[in-house]
Formats: C-alpha cells, sequence, structure tokens
C-alpha cells in the first residue's frame, strides 16, 4: 500500500462509475422516487423542507435560461459525484467519509459524530444531514429496506450508488467466480430511469457501457475545474 | 551588585517614597477580594439565570436534536461555530498584550497583565463548550480523542478540526500555566491576609512561597521562557483556525490570507475587550490609581495599530476576489457588498475599521476610559458579526445555485449564544472575588524599578 | 500556612541554627553580605526574601545561573517525536485512503508536531520551575507575612555553636536590623 | 434487474399459501402469530420477487414487487413486459405507500349522523354487503355505478353484473385523453389507441402532447423519448413542442412554440395547408382531392393571425416536418381541454396522413391488442356523461350510485353540480380502499384490497405493439379487514333474486379469473396444462403475443371544421387563459395522500407539499407579483387563492395552476392541503368527446397582500442563475 502518494489508484477490481445523459433526462423525476424507496430517505415534512432540509440523494436541478417566449427549461440529475479526490473525505475527523477501494465515496453512519464539515466542504451540495430522528407514520415503515441502515439524528448521509446492490452483485460474482457482469449492478435510480439517461458501470472495465459512454465528446465532469475528479460524467444535451 | 546600589543612591527618595506605598498597594489590591455586596450579588444571580437558561436550551437540543438550529442543507454551520471562532479570537487578549508585552519589557503591561490572562483561560473555556453544542451526536464527542479503543475508531489528523482539536487543548494548558505562575506570589499574599475558606486554597496554592531570591529567579525565568514559547502558540492556534475555512472549496473561504487574518482578527477583538475590562474592573474596584489614563492610552495605540492591519487584511482579500472576479467567489462578494447582507456587512466594517480609526487617533479619545470602553464593545460586535459573515454567505452561495439558501439562527441558538456571554462573564466576576486582578507584586516591581 | 509551621517547627533538635533578620527595604544589603562572605558563612547558607525580585543581576557574586533552558528544549523535541507518532504513526495503523490526501500527509505531520512540541516544551518548564521553586532553600529560608508589607528578611545558617553566630548577629544588628530572630 | 425462475415457484406457492392463511385478513391475528403458521416460502432475509401490474394510472404498467418476510419493500418494472420494458414512474413506485398508507380504510364502514359529515361507524360484513344488495333490490335498475376504468376480468364482472340489475356502469376517470381516444375513433375508426412511435421518428412535431408528463403512458413514451434521441448511432430526433405553456415536456423540446391556446388545430391545419400547396404530401389518390378542398378552406394569414405563430414560422415547420424521414405529429394535453379538442386531435392526425406515415416506422401504427380477452362491453366516458347522470337522478330514474375508485366531486368542477347527485341518491356504497372526497359522502363503504394485495388482470387497448394482458396477483397479505371487490360482486351476485346468480357463478374473483384465462390460453392455442401455464403467465406478469403487422387503416377522416376554442368569460373582466394542468406527481389527485409524492419537487418550479399560481414573468412584474404572494384566481364560476410562482415559460396572457391538491378528505397527507383549480372551472365540453373543456375557463387574477406558505426546494425561488460551470449553456 502506497502510504505517501496521494494519486496512488484506490486499487479495487472494479471502479464503479456512472454517465448521465443530459440529452435524454427529461426531469421525470422517477430516479427521486426510487431513491426514496431503496435507501430508506425520511420524510422530511412541509415544515422541514421549508427549513430546506428536504433529503434527496438524487436531485434534478432545473436551470431557466432566457426569457419569454425564448425562455429554456434545462435539467440536471445531481447526486453524490463519489469523486476520486473527494473533497468531503479529508476533512471528517473520525474516518465517517472515507474512499473504499472500488471508488466509492463511503460515509459510515455510526461513526459520524456530526461536526458536518464534510457538508460545507462539498462543491456539489449533496450531503445531507438528519436533523431530528427519522420518523414514518404506521405502517409506512412497513416498507422500510431491511439491506439498508435507517439513519439516526445527527449524522450525514448521501448517495451510496446503492452499494448494498453492488455487495449482493459482487457476492453472486464471486460464488460464480467470475467479474460482475456489465449492466448486472443497477442503482435504483438508474434501474427506474425510463430514458436510461443514467448508466451504471464498472470503469475499469473498458467494454462497459459506462465506460464508452465516458469517452463520449459531449462529456464532461461537474465542476471539472475544481479537479475532484468525480465518478460520474455527465453527457451535454445537444440543443 | 553596584547596580543595585546605584539605583539605591540615585532615586533615594522616591524609592523611599515607592516602599512606604508597599503596604497600601497590597490593600488595594486584595480589597476587591474582601468586598461582597448587594450589586454584585445580584449581578452573579442574573448572570446564573442567564446561563441556566442557555444550558436549559442545550439540553432541549440535545434531546430532541441539532435540528432545533435554523441550520440547513448546505449551510452546515451557523452561530455555534461563529461564536466558537469568535471566543478563541478573545482569548487572544492575554497572550497578547501580556505575552508580548512582557517579552518587550513594556512597564505599562502590570496593571493589565492579569486581567486580560484571566480573559484568555475563559473565553478558551467558553470557545471549548461551543465544539460541543455544534456537535450533531454530542454523546459521541469521546470518538474525536485519540486512545486506543475496541471500537477501532482513530481520529484522522488529516482533518484540520483535528489540528484544532491539537492547538486548542495546547493553548488552554499553556494559557492557564500562563495565568498560575505569576499568581504564586500574589497566592501567598493572600494567604496571610484573607481569612476564611479561601485561605487553604491559597496556602496549597502559594506552594509555601517564600519570596527568597532563588524562588524569585526560577519564577521570572520560568515567565520569560514561556511567555515566547505561548506567543508561538498564540499565532498557531488562531492560523489554524483558519485553516479550518481557508483549507475548504467553500467559495469565500478558501483564501491564502485567512490564517494572519484570523490571527490579526482574533487580537482586534482580544485587545479591544481588554480595554471593556479595564474600564470596568477600574470602574467598580476604585482602582483608579493603577489603571489610569495611561493605560488606555498605550491599549488605544494598539488598538489602532491592530486596527490598520485588519483593515489591511480585509482589503486584501476582497481586493484580489474582486479583481479576480471568479464568478463563484463573485456571488458572495455581491452578496456581501450590494444584496443580501449588504447592510450588515458595512455595519461591520463601520465597527471593526471606520470607527476605530476616527475615534482612537484622537488622543483626547484615547484617555478617555469610557470611550475606550465603548470603542472596545463596538469592535467586538464588528468582529463577532464578522465571524458570522465568513461563515453564512458562503455556505449559502455554493457553486450549484440550486442550493443557494440563507440562515438566521432559532430562539435555541440565540438562547445559548446569550448563556455563553453570560457564563464568561459570571466566571470572570466570580474569578475576580479569587484571583487578585492585578499582579501585585508586579505592580510593586513597577512601583520600585520602573522608573528606570 | 506554610510560614507558620515552620516557625512552630521545634527548632533545637536540629543541629543548624537559623539567624533571621528583618531589614527596612532601603538598608543597604550589600555591605552586610560583604560581611558575611568574609565571615566565611557559604552562599547557600545565606538567603534574602522579598516581597519582589530585588535583583536584576545575581546579588551574590557566587550564584549559578538556572539551568531552564535544556528542560525547554528536550521536551520540546520530545514533543515533535511524540507528534510525529501520532499524527504519522497511526496512518500506518489506520491506512485508509481519504480522496485527495496521501495516507501519511507531511504538512499535517508538521503541523501536529509543532502544538506537541509546544505543549511539552511548556508544561515541562513549568514543572521544572515549580519543582525548583518548592524544592530551593527551602530549609533555610524564613518567612514572616511582614516582608510582604515591603521588609527584607535575611537568613543565615550556621551550626550550632558555631562561633561566627554571634558576630552574624551583630552584623544584622549593625545594618540596622528591625529584628533579629535566632533558633 | 434479472428475474430468477427459482424465486417466482416460491411466489406461487408463497400467494396460495398467504391467502390460506386463517385470519389473513385481520391485523391482531397477524400481529398475534406472525410465525406459528409460517409461509414456508418465508425465508428471513430473503427476497421474493412478485410480478403484478400497476394500476396506479390507467396505463398499466408490468410491475415486479421485492417481498421480504411478507412485506413489499420496493416496485420495479417488469423487464419483460412490452409496454414499461423494466422502467418505472415515480407514481408506480410510491403505490407503496398506497399499501401502507396510514389512512387507508380498515374495514366495512357505515354511515353515523348526516351525509357527508364524515361520521361512521364500522358494519360487519355481512351486514354491509346484505345492506347493499337489498338497496339494490329495492331499486331495480336504479343503480349507476361510476368506476375508474376496470379492465380485463373485472372489467367483465362490472359490466355483466350491472346488466345483470340493469344499472348503468360508467368507466370514468379524469384525463386529457379522451379526444385523443375519439379523434382515432372517428379519424381511423379504430377504438384502441395506435402505437405512437416515437422511438423511430426522427422529427416528432407535438401539440402540446404532455408525454413526459402524463399522456396515456408517460413510462412507455419515456423510453420511446430516449431512443428517439440517442438510442440511434447517426440520427438524433428532432422535437418541437407547440403549446402555451412549456410543459415539463416541453423543456425536453429543441423549440418550444407558444401558441394562443384553443388554436393548435388552425396551426396544423396551416401546416398541412402549405404541406400541400408545396407538393410535399404522401397521399393515395383518393384522398388528394378530399385534402385540398379542406386544406384549401383556410387562410394561412387569418391561422397565423389567430394562433400568433408567425406565418414563417409555419413554413418552417411544414418544411422541416414533411422533408424529414420519419415525421410524426402527436397531439393532447392543453391542445385537447378545449372546446374543440377533438377537432384538432383530427387536424394533427391528418399532418400524419399528409407525410403517409399511418403505419410506418416512426409512424402511427395500430396493432391488433389482445383479441378474445372479454373485458366486458362497458366504455371509458368522459365528463358529459356524468353531467347526463346528474339528469336522471334529478329525475329520479336513478337512485343508487356505487363509486369504485373513482373521485367526481373531486374532479368535476361545481359548477356542473354533480354534487346534486349526492344529495338526491337514495343510497351511496363505495368501494375506494381510501376515504376520497367523494367516499365520505358515501353511506356504505365496503372497501376493497389495494392492488398490490389482490387478483387482477389489465387488457392493453393499444400503444404496444404486440398484444398484452398483464395479470396481477396479491404480493402480500391483506393489511386490513378489507375484500376485493370482485368477491364483493360475485357474493352479492349469490345474493341478488334474479338471472344474476346464474351467470355469476363463480366461488371468487379468482377462480372467475382463471375461468377466463382458461378459455383465452386456449383460444391462443397453448398447448399446456392450465396449471402449469397459469404459474408461467404469473411469474411473466402477464400474456403477450408476438408482435403484428400494423393493421391498415382504410378510414381516412378529416376534421368536420376546424375554428379556434370557445372560452368562457370575457376579454374584459376576464383578460386571462386558465389552464389547470394534471401535476405530474399528483395526476388528478391520486397521488395527493402519498408522502414520497407529496416531497416530490415539481420539476419546473421545485415547489412540494402544495398548491401554486403560475405567471408569466413580464405579467408578475406587470403587475407586482412576486413568487410567495398569495394572489386570488377569479373566473366566472369560483374562486381560488394561492401563492403565485414567477413562470418564464408560460405566455403572458395564460395563468396555470397544477390538479392534485385541495382535497377535503383523503387522509392527513391529502387533507385541506392546496387548492383545486378544477372548482372554478366552467362546465364547458368538447361536444364531440363529451370531455370537460378545462382549458376554456377565462379567469382575473389579484392579489391578496398576504405571503403563502409557498414551500420550494430552490430557495433561491427563480434558478435563472446561471448553469453550473462545466456545461454552461450546455445542459
Amino acid at each position: 500500500m502506497n502510504y505517501t502518494d496521494q494519486n496512488a489508484p484506490p486499487g479495487g477490481p472494479y471502479q464503479w462509475g456512472m454517465a448521465v445523459d443530459l440529452d435524454r433526462c427529461t426531469g421525470c423525476e422517477a430516479c427521486v422516487v426510487a431513491c426514496h424507496a431503496e435507501n430508506n430517505i425520511r420524510i422530511s415534512g412541509e415544515e422541514e423542507v421549508a427549513e430546506g432540509r428536504q433529503i434527496n440523494w438524487i436531485r434534478i436541478e432545473r436551470y431557466w435560461e432566457g426569457e419569454y417566449p425564448n425562455a429554456k427549461l434545462k435539467f440536471m440529475p445531481v447526486l453524490c459525484q463519489h469523486c476520486g479526490n473527494a473533497p468531503c473525505e479529508p476533512v471528517c475527523p473520525v474516518y465517517a467519509a472515507y474512499h473504499t477501494p472500488d471508488g466509492l465515496n463511503a460515509q459510515v453512519y455510526n461513526r459520524c459524530v456530526g461536526v458536518r464539515y464534510c457538508g460545507n466542504n462539498c462543491p456539489y451540495s449533496v450531503r445531507y444531514f438528519n436533523w431530528f430522528e427519522p420518523h414514518w407514520d404506521e405502517p409506512l415503515n412497513a416498507q422500510l429496506n431491511p439491506d439498508v441502515t435507517v439513519r439516526s439524528v445527527g449524522v450525514m448521509e448521501k448517495c451510496t450508488f446503492c452499494v448494498q446492490r453492488i455487495r449482493a452483485a459482487q457476492q453472486t460474482a464471486q460464488e460464480e467466480n467470475r467479474r460482475v457482469r456489465d449492466g448486472e449492478i443497477t442503482p435504483a435510480c438508474v434501474q427506474s430511469c425510463p430514458t436510461e439517461a443514467l448508466v451504471f458501470g464498472d470503469r475499469n472495465d473498458p467494454d462497459s457501457r459506462v465506460a464508452k459512454l465516458m469517452k463520449n465528446d459531449r462529456g464532461f465532469k461537474l465542476l471539472g475545474s475544481l479537479g475532484t475528479n468525480p465518478a460520474i460524467t455527465y453527457l451535454r444535451r445537444e440543443k | 551588585m553596584e547596580i543595585t546600589q546605584n539605583n539605591f543612591s540615585s532615586h533615594e527618595d522616591e524609592e523611599k517614597q515607592a516602599w512606604k506605598e508597599i503596604p497600601q498597594i497590597n490593600h488595594d489590591l486584595i480589597a476587591p477580594l474582601q468586598s461582597v455586596n448587594w450589586k454584585y450579588l445580584t449581578l452573579v444571580g442574573l448572570l446564573s439565570l442567564l446561563v441556566l437558561a442557555g444550558a436549559v436550551a442545550w439540553t432541549y437540543q440535545i434531546k430532541t436534536g441539532i435540528g432545533q438550529t435554523h441550520l440547513h442543507n448546505p449551510i452546515f454551520w451557523g452561530i455555534y461555530i461563529a461564536s466558537f471562532v469568535y471566543w478563541i479570537g478573545v482569548s487572544h487578549s492575554g497572550t497578547f498584550i501580556s505575552g508580548v508585552l512582557r517579552l518587550s519589557h513594556a512597564e505599562w503591561r502590570r496593571p493589565i497583565t492579569r486581567i486580560s490572562e484571566l480573559m484568555t483561560l475563559f473565553s478558551i473555556i467558553v470557545a471549548a463548550l461551543f465544539i460541543f453544542v455544534h456537535l450533531g451526536r454530542v454523546w459521541r464527542f469521546y470518538y474525536l480523542i485519540p486512545y486506543p479503543n475496541q471500537r477501532q475508531i482513530w481520529p484522522d489528523f488529516r482533518s484540520p478540526l483535528m489540528w484544532d482539536a491539537t492547538a486548542i487543548f495546547t493553548y488552554a494548558v499553556s494559557s492557564t500555566i500562563y495565568l498560575y505562575l505569576p499568581l504564586i506570589p500574589d497566592f501567598a499574599l493572600a494567604r496571610d491576609r484573607v481569612k476564611g475558606w479561601r485561605r487553604p486554597l491559597y496556602a496549597i496554592l502559594s506552594l509555601g512561597w517564600r519570596g527568597s531570591q532563588v524562588e524569585w529567579r526560577w519564577l521570572a525565568m520560568a515567565v520569560r521562557i514561556i511567555s515566547i514559547l505561548i506567543v508561538l502558540v498564540m499565532v498557531s492556534v488562531h492560523s489554524i483556525v483558519g485553516f479550518d475555512f481557508a483549507v475548504a472549496l467553500v467559495p469565500s473561504w478558501h483564501s491564502t490570507v485567512m490564517a494572519p487574518y484570523f490571527v490579526i482578527g482574533a487580537v482586534h477583538s482580544g485587545v479591544a475587550m481588554v480595554a471593556v475590562g479595564l474600564y470596568l474592573i477600574r470602574r467598580y474596584y476604585h482602582l483608579e490609581n493603577y489603571i489610569r489614563p495611561e493605560h488606555f492610552d498605550k491599549v488605544g495605540k494598539i488598538m489602532i495599530t491592530i486596527t490598520l492591519s485588519w483593515g489591511y487584511l480585509y482589503f486584501v482579500d476582497r481586493l484580489v476576489t474582486w479583481y479576480g472576479r471568479i464568478p463563484d467567489e463573485m456571488n458572495v462578494i455581491d452578496a456581501l457588498f450590494y444584496s443580501e447582507y449588504a447592510l450588515i456587512h458595512w455595519f461591520m466594517v463601520f465597527c471593526n475599521f471606520i470607527y476605530p480609526i476616527i475615534f482612537l487617533t484622537i488622543p483626547a479619545y484615547r484617555t478617555w476610559p469610557l470611550g475606550m470602553m465603548i470603542v472596545g464593545l463596538i469592535i467586538n460586535i464588528g468582529m463577532y458579526i464578522e465571524r458570522i459573515l465568513i461563515i453564512v454567505p458562503g455556505l449559502g452561495h455554493p457553486r450549484l445555485h440550486y442550493a443557494w439558501t440563507s440562515y438566521f439562527p432559532s430562539w435555541v441558538e440565540l438562547m445559548i449564544l446569550t448563556g455563553s456571554f453570560a457564563f464568561f462573564a459570571l466566571m470572570y466576576i466570580l474569578a475576580v472575588k479569587f484571583v487578585p486582578v492585578i499582579s501585585i507584586w508586579e505592580e510593586k516591581e513597577g512601583r520600585i524599578y520602573g522608573r528606570k | 500556612m506554610e510560614g507558620n509551621e515552620v516557625e512552630s517547627r521545634d527548632d533545637t533538635e536540629r543541629p543548624e541554627m537559623t539567624l533571621f533578620a528583618l531589614f527596612p527595604p532601603t538598608a543597604p544589603l550589600a555591605p552586610l553580605l560583604d560581611s558575611l562572605r568574609t565571615l566565611k558563612i557559604p552562599e547557600e547558607a545565606i538567603s534574602i526574601s522579598s516581597t519582589l525580585p530585588l535583583f536584576e543581576e545575581p546579588a551574590l557574586s557566587q550564584w549559578k545561573p538556572i539551568q531552564l533552558y535544556p528542560v525547554t528544549l528536550i521536551a520540546g523535541a520530545i514533543g515533535i517525536l511524540f507528534g510525529f507518532l501520532l499524527a504519522g504513526g497511526t496512518f500506518v495503523l489506520y491506512p485508509l485512503r481519504t480522496g485527495g490526501k496521501a495516507i501519511f500527509t507531511r504538512p499535517v505531520v508538521g503541523i501536529i508536531s509543532y502544538e506537541t512540541m509546544m505543549l511539552f516544551a511548556i508544561v515541562s518548564t513549568f514543572i521544572a520551575a515549580l519543582i525548583r521553586v518548592v524544592w530551593s532553600h527551602r530549609s533555610r529560608a524564613r518567612y514572616d507575612p511582614r516582608i510582604d508589607e515591603g521588609l527584607i528578611g535575611v537568613t543565615v545558617q550556621v551550626d550550632r555553636g558555631d562561633p561566627r553566630s554571634g558576630s552574624v548577629q551583630r552584623l544584622f544588628e549593625e545594618s540596622g536590623a528591625v529584628e533579629v530572630v535566632t533558633r | 434487474m434479472d428475474l430468477k425462475r427459482r424465486d417466482f415457484l416460491k411466489v406461487i406457492g408463497a400467494t396460495a399459501a398467504g391467502s390460506l392463511l386463517p385470519g389473513c385478513a385481520n391485523v391482531e391475528t397477524r400481529k398475534l402469530i406472525p410465525y406459528l403458521l409460517p409461509d414456508d416460502e418465508i425465508v428471513p432475509g430473503v427476497a421474493n420477487w412478485y410480478a403484478s401490474v400497476c394500476r396506479e394510472c390507467e396505463a398499466g404498467c408490468g410491475i415486479i414487487v421485492r417481498v421480504m418476510e411478507g412485506r413489499a419493500k420496493k416496485i420495479e418494472g417488469n423487464p419483460t413486459h412490452p409496454l414499461n420494458q423494466g422502467k418505472l414512474c415515480a407514481m408506480g413506485q410510491a403505490s407503496l405507500q398506497g399499501l401502507y398508507n396510514p389512512d387507508r380504510i380498515r374495514g366495512p364502514l357505515q354511515r353515523d349522523g348526516k351525509r357527508g359529515e364524515g361520521k361512521f361507524k364500522p358494519i360487519s360484513w355481512d351486514d354491509g354487503i346484505a345492506r347493499w344488495v337489498s338497496e339494490l333490490q329495492k331499486r331495480p335498475g336504479g343503480a349507476v355505478m361510476i368506476s375508474r376504468p376496470a379492465s380485463g376480468t373485472l372489467a367483465r364482472l362490472f359490466s355483466e353484473f350491472m346488466r345483470g340489475i340493469s344499472g348503468e356502469l360508467l368507466f370514468y376517470h379524469p384525463s386529457e385523453d379522451a379526444p385523443v381516444r375519439t379523434a382515432n375513433r372517428l379519424g381511423f375508426g379504430i377504438d384502441f389507441l395506435p402505437e405512437y412511435d416515437l422511438a423511430n421518428a426522427t422529427y416528432l412535431l407535438s401539440f402540446g402532447a404532455p408525454f413526459v408528463d402524463h399522456w396515456l403512458s408517460p413510462v412507455h413514451f419515456g423510453i420511446a423519448y430516449g431512443q428517439m434521441r440517442q438510442g440511434r448511432p447517426t440520427v438524433r430526433g428532432e422535437f418541437v413542442q407547440v403549446e402555451p405553456r412549456l410543459s415539463l415536456t416541453a423543456a425536453s423540446a429543441d423549440q418550444w412554440i407558444p401558441i394562443r391556446p384553443g388554436t393548435e388545430g388552425l396551426l396544423a391545419v396551416g401546416v398541412g395547408q402549405i404541406i400541400l400547396s408545396e407538393r410535399r404530401a404522401r397521399l393515395g389518390k383518393g384522398d388528394q382531392k378530399r385534402f385540398e378542398d379542406f386544406y384549401t378552406r383556410f387562410s394561412l394569414d387569418q391561422i397565423a393571425a389567430q394562433t400568433e405563430v408567425p406565418r414563417k414560422e409555419m413554413i418552417r415547420l411544414a418544411r422541416e416536418f414533411s422533408t424529414a424521414a420519419a415525421p410524426l405529429a402527436i397531439g393532447g394535453g392543453i391542445a385537447a381541454v378545449q372546446t374543440n379538442g377533438t377537432d384538432t386531435m383530427m387536424a394533427i392526425n391528418a399532418l400524419n396522413i399528409l407525410v403517409g406515415n399511418l403505419g410506418q416506422p416512426g409512424g402511427i401504427r395500430f396493432f391488433q391488442p389482445a383479441q378474445d380477452f372479454s373485458s366486458g362491453e362497458a366504455a371509458m366516458v368522459a365528463e358529459q356523461a356524468l353531467a347526463d347522470v346528474r339528469g336522471e337522478f334529478k329525475q329520479g330514474s336513478r337512485s343508487v350510485l356505487m363509486l369504485y375508485q373513482s373521485n367526481p366531486l373531486f374532479t368535476l368542477p361545481p359548477s356542473m353540480k354533480f354534487g346534486d347527485v349526492f344529495d338526491q341518491a337514495a343510497f351511496i356504497v363505495s368501494f375506494s380502499p381510501f376515504m376520497d372526497d367523494s367516499t365520505a359522502m358515501a353511506d356504505l363503504i365496503l372497501p376493497d384490497h389495494f392492488f398490490l394485495e389482490s387478483w387482477g388482470d389489465y387488457a392493453q387497448a393499444g400503444i404496444t405493439p404486440v398484444p398484452v394482458v398483464g395479470l396481477g396477483q396479491p404480493v402480500v397479505n391483506p393489511l386490513y379487514d378489507t375484500r376485493p371487490v370482485g368477491d364483493l360482486f360475485l357474493i352479492a351476485a349469490r345474493q341478488y333474486e334474479g338471472a344474476l346468480k346464474a351467470r355469476l357463478s363463480w366461488k371468487d374473483f379468482k377462480s372467475m379469473m382463471e375461468a377466463q384465462w382458461k378459455s383465452f390460453l386456449n383460444r391462443q392455442g397453448v398447448n399446456q396444462p392450465f396449471e402449469a401455464a397459469w404459474i408461467e403467465r404469473l411469474q411473466q406478469g402477464g400474456w403477450w403475443g408476438a408482435q403484428g403487422k400494423p393493421i391498415s387503416v382504410s378510414k381516412r377522416e378529416l376534421p368536420p371544421s376546424v375554428a379556434s376554442a370557445r372560452f368562457e368569460g370575457d376579454e374584459k373582466t376576464f383578460p386571462f387563459y386558465f389552464y389547470p394542468f394534471p401535476s405530474m406527481n399528483l395526476h388528478y389527485g391520486q397521488g395527493a395522500n402519498r408522502p414520497w409524492l407529496q416531497e416530490l419537487p415539481d420539476t419546473a418550479t421545485t415547489a412540494v407539499w402544495g398548491s401554486w399560481v403560475e405567471i408569466n414573468t413580464k405579467t408578475a412584474a406587470r403587475m407586482g407579483i412576486h413568487t410567495g404572494d398569495v394572489v386570488r384566481v377569479i373566473s366566472p364560476f369560483g374562486q381560488i387563492e394561492a401563492p403565485a410562482v414567477i413562470y418564464p415559460g408560460l405566455r403572458p396572457d395564460l395563468i396555470s395552476v397544477p390538479i392534485g391538491q385541495g382535497h377535503t378528505a383523503y387522509g392527513r397527507y391529502a387533507k385541506g392541503r392546496g387548492v383545486n383549480p378544477l372548482s372554478i372551472l366552467a362546465p364547458l365540453f368538447d361536444e364531440r368527446s363529451g370531455s370537460l373543456a378545462a382549458g376554456g375557463t377565462r379567469v382575473r387574477i389579484e392579489k391578496t397582500g398576504k405571503q403563502g406558505n409557498l414551500v420550494l426546494v430552490d430557495q433561491t425561488a427563480e434558478g435563472k442563475k446561471r448553469a453550473p460551470e462545466g456545461e454552461r449553456g450546455e445542459a
């Protein structure tokens, strides 16, 4: 293990990544609800949302351009970019945020003490904090996904690329001792996206859909100038 | 030997005079420890109530969740961190005034050092408190302490917060030491003159001080060394607090000038706070012959220098941003200068720069104690606002504008805030009943040798 | 109350006797000290108490310079080492990757070491000084509350039956002691 | 998502055993003995996937449900289902919160106190059913059943039952699609929907069709849209959206043409005329003449004046459209909900005829849906029909109202006075699983299972290129003391004196379904023992055949007339057009009791948990209205108050408000939240489809001076900032 080189590769067999094709995204937000359902994301309620505390691991940002009659409305799904050089990770004093060998920007809930520095330092503002203990009116809680922790008050949370699905698939692959096939893993958002604007896969595998899309000349990294080296590549909308 | 010989002969009469004053000095400076009147008690009671209110608010916040604040994504830091930074700043009073002035053998420091050293200690305590108030899961605070444990958790020293922790621990310990050392002879003095429950305490704390020349020499040597070190610590501590912001990617935080700017800002509020303290103590313990206008004058002069350097660094910081026109940075600048925060921002500039510069440059004003206290208050108000204005606008204008937002503290936050100020004041006025607020032996030393 | 305890102690058993004199602050101490030296009283047998440091310079010519800096320096060095282990060593124990930072980062080690250096230096300087203050000449120095009123106390220690004791006492009185106590 | 056969074999057993569990319908006992009688299929920690059909909207997507320890955890699209190919919309995903909704009706209830007071007391199932049957018995032929459009076996059951008691069955659900269907029927003489082949189109000209928001099957067209844009290596389909309000769909378009409301048909005609005159039409000999006669009746300049689309713009559209390799014109949304809705849709279809894309890839293609799968004969009706029902109740020829998951009190404007029906009806029974606005008025509530708890099938009528019959099965044991509506009707049939017994003799709905499927599969020539075939169908989530040839359309009708729509309210006092649009999340309010959907930001405004009024930027500036100010929207028929949102993508003379909020009942999340824009509409209809002309009411707006609690996720409330660095002007 290389202790002194900050650019040393994480070294996992896989490097998970995503491509977001803005030319396909219609802003239908199926991904948002899919994420809520899969990841036990709390229901904030009107008051908390008014406080600005809604939790959407993936959100559809919209930008108005121009004025009537030339007004244009543009969408951009924004989720944790799982940066290679994640600004949020090193500022955590308790290793709650760290980088997994397969390139995931992991958040360890039970380590978190809630200093919230990571939230400040995330240029994409995709880290969300649990200001109160989450609550579901009975029997809504019957729907909660047993594979995913319910985050308690005072901890930071964020998109995990549906790590529970990744690990499950890796396990099966291991049992059948093979590599995970392309498309075998689909995070909830990717799975639900009707237009297939979201594509998930292994960047290490040159034949994977995501790897190919990342080479697309419409591709760009969100806030690329910051050098955070995101695992997500966006594809420009053509008009 | 000759030297002493000489000055014995040279100022024979003054010398004699000075020595005659010594019992008087003892009496005057011990007096505050004894006089307890109803005014004092009501003040204590009042402050205790405020502190209690703050404590209740904090308990409520812990029980129900940090959501009792008005913080929200992406403004994850609010007035708790602002207060933390502010109090750390105030704590620079002691170390700066007494440390630097001791090193530079400034005679006029003598009546001021103790007052400011006490401030240092208490403001550090309050500052440290805010770290805990801020935590989302304060009941897990020990995760931050590096000690081997079965949880296999170890703090990550790459986080500026750990630098903070280390620095502040060092700072707290050393300024306690720095406060205590010169206190030993005074405790010895009090030992013989104060009756009642305090006596045994003094006896222990004075370590059987005899005032033999050897003791004096060790003391002097220790103080000299530690004065040097503590100034170095002081600079590092607030630089590191500055790093907390400077190393982050948040627009308007990521600036090289942050560290020195924070140090100066800290000293700014610190010295200003000393001016306030000086006035109050002088006023209520009738120490007019000890804390004299000349002292205010000197403090005032220092404040001018600090104000100028503060203004300079502030200007430098804003100038480069403004000229560079990096859009994300500009959004914050615009918010500060022209829109949401304009009013409060320019008020802050007035408090921290314009008012002090205008009035402190008038010699007559500097020798007017009340005026000096006012300027001290104004600067502190300004500096507190400035802390908030460093934190909030930057966080409120992240690079993805979709998440733009603003923030105003909730009643819980405000109660805890008032509580903290009350707590500081309370600790101070209680301390005044136990610690001679003016270093008696240094005062005497000044009287005897000060003229040199 | 320390001072009193010392006095209340029954000194007659002790092999040596202490002569303690209180002088007005302006009394010329220098000649007194000289004459004490002529009596061959060893430096460490003499101790002068006062309510404020009397002399900028060593008043008794043979006073050794005091050694505190070495303590500071050594402690500081240990502090650096400690800081290095704390910030540098634990990365080896917890090799967790965080984005954009090496597992062993030099600047961080620098910062932490700096702080621990200061911590160790200051604390040990303090402790060292305290020890010296507590143990310095404690047996000999005599205390009297009036010292804090400005009087200067001079304590001289000689063996019982030492012929010089008389002359010391005489010296005291000649140099204008307001009070002389012998035990 | 790869489906493991193994899982499905489990599934079947599970459902069988599950439905046999004693007292499984009773919460207490289930709590009491969770695993004393365990489903041996239920392995803790192991997920089973159950295939079923989504019934949240009328599209009928295939779904698979992830179930652990007998609880539904996640819903995803059924990857093998031809309609939604493994994808699912927000609403479908949120159906879990319908299943586990805390405000579900947990057992049969009867009215306590006056009607509409909303006071109910429990009643036993036997008494409840007995009472319902006796009411029917008392008033032969007096019953009207308003049901959400059922399909397949349930539809057949309903229609046979209602025929048996000589009552009237109306399949009604609020939507903007009735004119689209009618236009197809009248224009092409085909009464199911075509496949609009967006996927292979190279130029999509849409007149307000909100196919991303809620049109027909948003998921299906979402998939197609993705294909159209980036699915083909070289071609990227062009897309122009013509509509007065920039909808979510228009946001994805390359060009948005803010046309004057109600004149979309005219624009279509104008474009058509240019195509003809420029000799670019691809028409059969028979048609040529007919079309020329039709199109020459119109003057381009008048059209330009009325539509406010400049002449050269029309010419450009016409050329782009007619020269494209695979042009496709679709219509719907605001263009459909006008007094001339059907004509407009026909005029749009005419464009497709002109460019001859019928039956072509990338055009309009009609495929034969599953034949001889009986869905009874009741057809979908629109608002007009309900107005007639009101008449019948008035003159007393009808007196019993049966409601099945239909909420007319909410979805019909009060100006239609449909409330009278609820006052005049002698007896009202509702089978809704939720206490919606209309159910709250009922005398008797016999709550149905939620669809995830019950059996059902769904015969696709069009849209997909292959015939599809979806098959739904219970994925979890019933949570409460509810009963599948199918069983209820069969029981009622047994108790009802008359011929009904004989015709509906199945012991329960499941066996009726099995019977129906048995004959269906036989006719499909499935040579396989029914049990095996049945299980296979359940695993697959339904039956779908191979893709046939597109039906050749012989009839090519043109609209008899095309004029701009009529509007209620004169321009002086009511200067604004008004468009209440179905919200993407809540549709016509069905979604309002699902927290996920309430909290899902409306993409364009980022508003959550409430209603808002959209106002054009300049208009707002002129009237001094800022985002968050409460404005009063006044029509000749009423007024509503809601906070304003400045909306750049809106004609200055148009005000729009989302439908879905403003419920007077429907549970804690929906009740008393926001306003219902339908409540101020005029009783104005599109004569030919009978659907409500929701866009036909004019309004004026006033400031109230109040500040509303408008909750926007984008707190800057404008989103007019620069798009983020790296993709400025590109996103």
